[in-house]
């Protein structure tokens, strides 16, 4: 019972603000999408309680939903170790932003429609967490990626807020084809879709057919989690209010990617080289991502790149099988990136929706506690411990370390460390262009008022001290959380850990970090424009991936349609359709001479006729 | 019956013939509704006359029905007639070709 | 059941209403379209009447009644429903209540002859449906031209003589070949049969030999091909569409399309089943042809109808594959599909309609920004496109999911091709969104876009309560459907292959008649 | 019986003569005159074929009325009957009477097929009462559609001859013109 009031609760505040919004006090819309959330994160913890969870799992079917044949699909709800987490993310960090909105949106004249869709999202964020079985992890997937459509294009009068919304949808359709098929070929081979059953019967399927499958999913996976190559929509996703970046766009929607691999870890583990791919393109995401984000002049877009690379982290770790790391760095990365985004949400309202780093600068005098917290968040970011990023990402980087050693390429390792690197050192530089130097742009920038001020100090509390979640000094009370549910999968790789060698691999990263930092610090102390010649062309231009989508596929796509709209279809197909309309007016046109009009005519015609009719009857 | 059933049918013939002959040549409208008139009784006596030799008074019903059948169409044929000639001052057929292709 | 003829009823109350608008004084507006209302809200109770009734179980046609007719030709009055009809006969019920009450305030000339017809076209729909007499069907089937034909003809735009002409043109080439297909059928059903018959039920005991059975299959496929429209045969579509008003807009879509599909499934099938096994393949590329097709070419579209029109194509092609894939869940989706597509294009038409009503215009690039001016407009339409893009937890998905999986299960590449449907719908439709409702405002005239009447919005809240209903509970329409299609594509898959072995000891051959 | 043949005779001749007379005749009287005559011949043929109802019918029906009808119609146009514009079809006369001609003889070859064996006929055959009996018994229906025609007929002739364009005088009652017989749209 307590699963379906976890959903239902933001879904009624989608209801109540969607329909009646319009006609309520801001201060109820307000009120009511902010308590549906908290309500949600309450009933979460009480149902992260329940002792089923934490054995086979809490489940709530509620009736059949799909039964065509033999297939059957109900729709259910679930819970154990993993979606008990993810459920408390999801709630606890949205139920913070819900709260940080009331202040940022004040202004706006779509309140409600704003409070609406963001309890859409959350609703079907925890359908997608707590779905019983893959269809309906794939509805709550496909509904994230509506509501992420509906609030990049929240400013729907701004035409490119409109046109990243759709990108970002479309792009994710393509991934999610993938997934479709993937679920297609899971349900023909397994003939169910129930994840316990999947995994159940991961162990008899065909390598072949589990790594096409696994493949399949993971393709959905790096559109929704913004990877290699379907990485394209999340930068351009910054259209939207900053609150949305910081849940769907870093926090939570953005990881379901990895959610979905480790809740399917048992269909990955069993499908031959699948993980490498999923290694490998973490790393590469990774190192992307964070070299662009060296670059970007835009607060917000660096923030985005920045995330897509810390989700190439996390599938990194997921590829390989760190999986709990993976885990626990979604959640760090929950609390430090919801921080950072919060704090350039902070920064726009003050600076008037200001986001070009070159107009800014000097903030960290008017807005002593806004620098804090990006302050907080960036060395989260940057991994300097104790810091909650350090312990995750260290985590990563070890078990990447023990990977090349059994044998997996030692490159994902090399690029994780590289990664580290430029990560602290873009976030020293969007430290220092913002907030360092004199004040670039001539305005009166104020701090955030209190209920912006609040969740931020609730996640900056949380990006400083939630690695202990997964310290080891703390006793990993995270990673022991979840070992029972990994427990045939990376538990034996934890487990194991030889601790002496740990030594200098944890040491290499943090020491990474603090140069990252000093190069960082060194580079742009004095609001220089570096602009790295050459390469930095090649990374403010993405590695020109974008320009060659462009001439490969959409260009040549909408050629395409035009080409068969208007010389195909209508010169081709129904040109020859007309033309054997204008074949029959042709010959009508030659036989009309026989209609002289002439009555006398016709009677002779007709007399002819008869003769002709009689004579036949008469002579045959 | 001494006169021989060839004989009607022959009239018949000769008569129907006449009538063609009429609506072919004759652009008068009137006078090819003779003819036609013409044509229709010369069939009737076809009628009458296989009625007679085969003593089945269902042809003479047919007669019947052909002179009411007659009588509208003159009716309505002759009101059409004038109706043309009022609009377009001709009883001339030829001159009412609005159906040329 | 109770005595009562049903079927009848259900079938011939819409006639009665259209009697009854004929006697009405023309000026009296509200009256006329009252009544029209009233007769197909009738329909539509004594429809769910019998939808609440059906037996799920059972396989056969149901509600049957059967009378002679033309007893000398074999010709009988037989009619019922069954699995496959009901949710068509549910469709048609729902629509064309909506489709009338679209017209009201947006049709203004000759109101009563727009009723008549309306009201006569659906009589003839619901026949259609309905008939298990080919030659019952075929009446129809053909009855359905004439209404449409006006429909278009009378009340459409700019050019709509040359796109009725088409229209009718076009789909009478079809049926003209499949009226020759059924008396050759009745021909061959003498010797076999005992006695010459129309009736499906005793035809689909017939076997006829190969090479003729593939000509009959040629002739019934092609008149449903183009009523579908299989891709190539669809260009006359999107000009009756374009050019249509609203209303006739919205039943062509969401129902007479369906004609096509439901032919497949009723006739072509059971009747062919050896033909069908054998041309299944080149229906199945032709229907993914059409889905990549036309849902590439919407995308160019500059105009709105023709934009909607042309991705009919390509959903269409996706329940055309549904139907020759041969597997229990394609079919239950493809009919499933059949039903969400007249809710979400009508719905999409009907979007359109409220727009020209306004605008007068259906270029893209004459909208943008409605939805700043429209708000009430902008979440319905965006329901509607998402459900017509296949957003799970709207119906779209359901059928689609189902088609897929079928699909997946007989061929895997057909599968893989279809899903780009997936991709492209979503292009096509969120360009179209963009464009009329977003980006800022580039409407000429402001002041006429007013926000939805309270009658246009009772337009949409039915279709949305059915694009959610379907979406999050089908079990209703897929339990009531499954008995029927399970025994049809087993009946297919069985004899089909059966008389594949036994084709040479065929009892009936092509030369005697 | 010779008596019949020299009737039949007389009425043949008399009936093709007319005949010719309608055909050939400039004159429009002169036409319908001709037709009287055809149709008085043929009436004294239908008696010889015991048909005496038929008979009377013709006279009654197609001389008393439709001839007269007929003459009517020339009383009213007699001025303009005579004028015709130049002939336009040269080749329609000479094909014309190719083509009667060869019906003709088909015609005439026809009746090789006739079998010539007729019984006496019954005293009643033919008669008003053999007649109707059939008329109200077996042919009801046709008798009451044929009433119907005859309405349908009546009144397509009042509509037809009504003047089109001029509309029936209006009440004065009403200022505004009646549109009474203009098409509506």
């Amino acid at each position: 019972m307590v699963l379906e009031v976890i959903v239902a609760l933001p879904l009624a505040g989608w209801l109540i603000n969607g329909l009646a919004g319009g006609r309520l006090p801001r201060g109820v819309v307000g009120a009511i999408g902010c308590g549906t959330v908290g309500a949600a994160c309450a009933a979460s913890v009480m149902a992260a309680g329940d002792p089923a969870v934490a054995g086979g799992g809490l489940t709530a079917t509620l009736f059949t939903w799909l039964s065509a044949g033999e297939f059957t699909v109900s729709a259910g709800l679930f819970m154990d170790r993993l979606s008990a987490l993810m459920a408390l993310v999801v709630t606890g960090v949205g139920f913070l932003i819900h709260v940080y909105s009331i202040g940022y949106m004040a202004d706006d004249p779509a309140y409600a429609r704003y409070f609406a869709y963001l309890n859409l999202f959350v609703a079907s964020m925890l359908l997608l967490v707590l779905g019983g079985n893959l269809l309906v992890l794939f509805v709550g997937w496909e509904l994230v990626g509506l509501c992420s459509y509906l609030l990049i294009g929240f400013w729907f009068d701004r035409e490119r807020a409109a046109s990243s919304g759709r990108k970002a949808f479309i792009v994710n359709r393509i991934g999610d084809a993938g997934f479709l098929l993937g679920i297609l070929l899971l349900a023909t081979t397994a003939g169910n879709l129930q994840f316990d059953r999947l995994a159940a019967a991961s162990g008899g399927m065909a390598p072949g057919l589990l790594t096409a499958a696994t493949l399949l999913l993971f393709a959905g996976a790096t559109g929704k989690s913004a990877q290699l190559p379907l990485y394209v929509w999340l930068p351009d996703a910054m259209e939207g209010p900053t609150p949305v970046s910081a849940l769907i766009h870093a926090a939570t929607m953005v990881t379901a990617g990895v959610y979905m691999i480790a809740r399917l870890h048992p269909l990955f583990l069993h499908a031959g080289y699948t993980l490498s791919v999923v290694a490998a393109v973490g790393a590469v995401t990774a190192f992307f991502a964070a070299t662009v984000a060296l670059v970007e002049w835009d607060l917000k877009r660096v923030l985005a790149y920045s995330t897509i690379s810390q989700l190439g982290y996390m599938f990194l770790a997921m590829g390989v099988v760190m999986m709990p790391a993976g885990m626990f760095h979604l959640t760090t990365h929950a609390f430090f990136k919801a921080l950072l985004f919060l704090a350039a949400g902070s920064v726009m309202h003050a600076m008037r929706g200001v986001v070009d780093m070159r107009r800014l600068g000097g903030l960290a005098g008017p807005m002593r506690w806004t620098a804090a917290g990006f302050a907080v968040g960036g060395l989260a970011l940057a991994g300097v411990p104790p810091f909650a990023g350090f312990f995750s990402k260290d985590l990563i980087l070890e078990g990447a370390f023990e990977w090349a050693q059994r044998g997996g390429a030692m490159l994902v390792w090399i690029a994780g460390l590289a990664t580290a690197f430029v990560t602290a050192v873009y976030v020293t530089r969007a430290m220092m262009l913002t907030f360092a130097g004199p004040a670039a742009d001539p305005g009166h920038p104020h701090e955030a008022p209190a209920v912006m001020g609040l969740p931020m100090a609730v996640l900056a509390a949380l990006s400083f001290g939630g690695g202990l979640l997964g310290a080891r000094v703390a006793g990993e009370p995270l990673l022991r959380y979840l070992e029972p549910f990994f427990v045939d999968s990376a538990i034996g790789v934890l487990k194991d850990r030889p601790m002496p060698a740990a030594g200098v691999i944890t040491a290499l990263p943090v020491a990474v970090s603090l140069a990252g930092i000093l190069a960082g610090f060194a580079l742009y102390r004095d609001r220089r424009e570096v602009t790295l010649g050459a390469l930095g062309r090649f990374l403010s231009h993405q590695w020109y991936i974008e320009t060659l989508y462009d001439a490969v596929i959409v260009t040549p796509a909408k050629r395409l349609a035009h080409l068969l709209a208007d010389v195909v279809e209508t010169r081709g197909i129904d040109g020859a359709v007309n033309g054997v309309g204008a074949l029959v007016g042709r010959a009508g046109l030659a036989v009309r001479g026989l209609q002289t009009g002439f009555v006398r005519n016709y009677a002779a015609a007709i007399l002819a006729g008869t003769i002709l009719m009689l004579g036949y009857w008469l002579f045959r | 019956m001494s006169v021989p059933l060839e004989a009607y049918l022959a009239l018949s013939a000769l008569l129907f013939v006449l009538g063609t002959t009429g609506v072919l040549v004759r652009r008068n409208a009137l006078v090819v509704f003779m003819s036609i008139e013409l044509m229709l009784n010369a069939v009737n006596l076809t009628f009458v006359a296989f009625a007679r030799q085969r003593l089945a008074i269902e042809g003479q019903l047919a007669v019947f029905f052909v002179v009411v059948v007659a009588a509208v169409e003159v009716v309505v044929g002759l009101a059409i007639l004038i109706a043309i000639f009022r609009t377009r001052d001709t009883v001339d057929i030829d001159d009412v070709d609005l159906l040329r292709g | 059941m109770m005595g009562l003829p049903m079927m009848t009823i259900l079938i011939f109350l819409p006639l009665a209403a259209a009697i009854v608008v004929a006697a009405i004084d023309r000026k009296k507006t509200g009256a006329l379209y009252g009544v029209g209302l009233a007769g197909s809200l009738a329909a539509l109770a004594l429809a769910a009447v019998v939808f609440v009734r059906f037996d799920p179980d059972q396989a056969a046609l149901q509600f049957v009644e059967r009378m002679a007719w033309i007893p000398s030709a074999g010709v009988s009055y037989h009619i019922g429903v069954d699995g496959i009809s009901l949710p068509l006969v549910m469709l048609t019920a729902v629509i064309m209540p909506l489709a009338l009450l679209s017209a009201w305030g947006s049709i203004a000339e000759r109101i009563k002859e727009f009723v008549f017809s309306m009201l006569v076209l659906e009589t003839a729909l619901l026949g259609t449906f309905l008939a298990a007499d080919l030659v019952l069907f075929y009446v129809f089937w053909e009855a359905v031209l004439i209404p449409m034909y006006f429909i278009i003809g009378l009340w459409g735009g700019p050019r709509r003589s040359y796109a009725a002409v088409k229209f009718i043109l076009y789909t009478m080439t079809g049926s003209a070949l499949m009226l020759v297909a059924i008396i050759t059928l009745y021909l061959h059903s003498g010797p076999s049969l005992g006695a010459r018959t129309f009736d499906l039920a005793q035809l689909r005991q017939l076997r006829v030999a190969m090479p003729l059975q593939a000509w009959l299959f040629g002739a019934f496929a092609l008149a449903f091909a183009i009523k579908v429209p299989v891709w190539p045969l669809h260009t006359w579509l999107p000009d009756a569409h374009v050019e249509a008003p609203t209303a006739g807009s919205v039943v062509l879509a969401a129902v007479l399309l369906k004609m096509g599909t439901y032919g497949f499934l009723r006739f072509l099938l059971p009747l062919f089943p050896q033909a069908t096994l054998q041309f299944a393949p080149l229906l199945s590329a032709l229907a993914i042809l059409g889905i990549i097709y036309g849902g590439i070419v919407s995308w160019a579209q500059p105009d709105v109808k023709r934009l909607v029109a042309m991705s009919s194509v390509s959903h269409l092609g996706l329940v055309t594959l549904g139907v020759f894939v041969m597997t229990v869940p394609a079919m239950q989706g493809s009919l499933l599909q059949m039903v969400n597509h007249g809710i979400s294009t009508g719905g999409l038409f009907l979007i359109v309609g409220v727009l020209y009503d306004r605008t007068h215009s259906r270029l893209l690039g004459d909208y943008g920004g409605v939805a700043a001016l429209m708000p009430r407009l902008a979440p319905l339409a965006l329901i509607v496109v998402l459900s017509s893009l296949a957003l799970p937890g709207t119906n779209g998905f359901v059928g689609e999911f189902l088609i897929l999986l079928g699909t997946f299960r007989a061929n895997p590449v057909y599968a893989a091709l279809a899903t780009s449907g997936v991709i492209l719908s979503a292009v096509y439709l969120l360009w179209m969104y963009q464009r009329v409702m977003q980006g800022p405002v580039a409407v000429k005239e402001r002041a006429r876009m007013t926000d939805l009447t309270r009658r246009e919005q009772w337009l949409f809240i039915p279709l949305i309560a059915l694009i959610f209903w379907i979406g999050v509970y089908p079990s209703p329409l897929l339990r009531r459907s499954e008995a029927s299609v399970r025994a049809l594509v087993q009946d297919v898959r069985e004899r089909g292959n059966a008389a594949h072995l036994a084709s040479h000891e065929s009892r009936v051959t092509s030369h005697d008649r | 019986m010779v008596v019949e043949v020299i009737i039949f005779v007389f009425a043949a001749l008399g009936a093709l003569a007319g005949g010719l007379g309608v055909v050939a005749s400039r004159l429009p009287v002169r036409n319908a005159l001709s037709l009287l005559l055809v149709l008085g011949s043929l009436a004294v043929t239908y008696l010889l074929l015991a048909a005496q109802f038929i008979a009377v019918l013709q006279v009654i029906v197609y001389a008393g009325a439709i001839v007269v009808l007929f003459l009517f119609v020339v009383m009213l146009l007699h001025r303009q009957l005579g004028a015709m514009s130049p002939d336009r079809l040269r080749w329609q006369g000479p094909v014309a009477i190719g083509l009667s001609a060869a019906f003709l003889i088909l015609m005439l070859l026809t009746l090789r097929f006739a079998t010539n064996a007729a019984a006496p006929a019954p005293a009643e055959f033919g008669t008003v009462e053999s007649v109707g009996r059939a008329l109200f018994t077996s042919f009801a229906l046709p008798f009451e559609v044929a009433s119907v025609i005859l309405l349908v007929g009546i009144i397509a002739a009042v509509v037809i001859g009504r003047p089109a364009s001029r509309p029936v005088a209006a009440p004065p009652r009403s200022s505004a013109p009646s549109p009474v017989g203009a098409p509506r749209r």
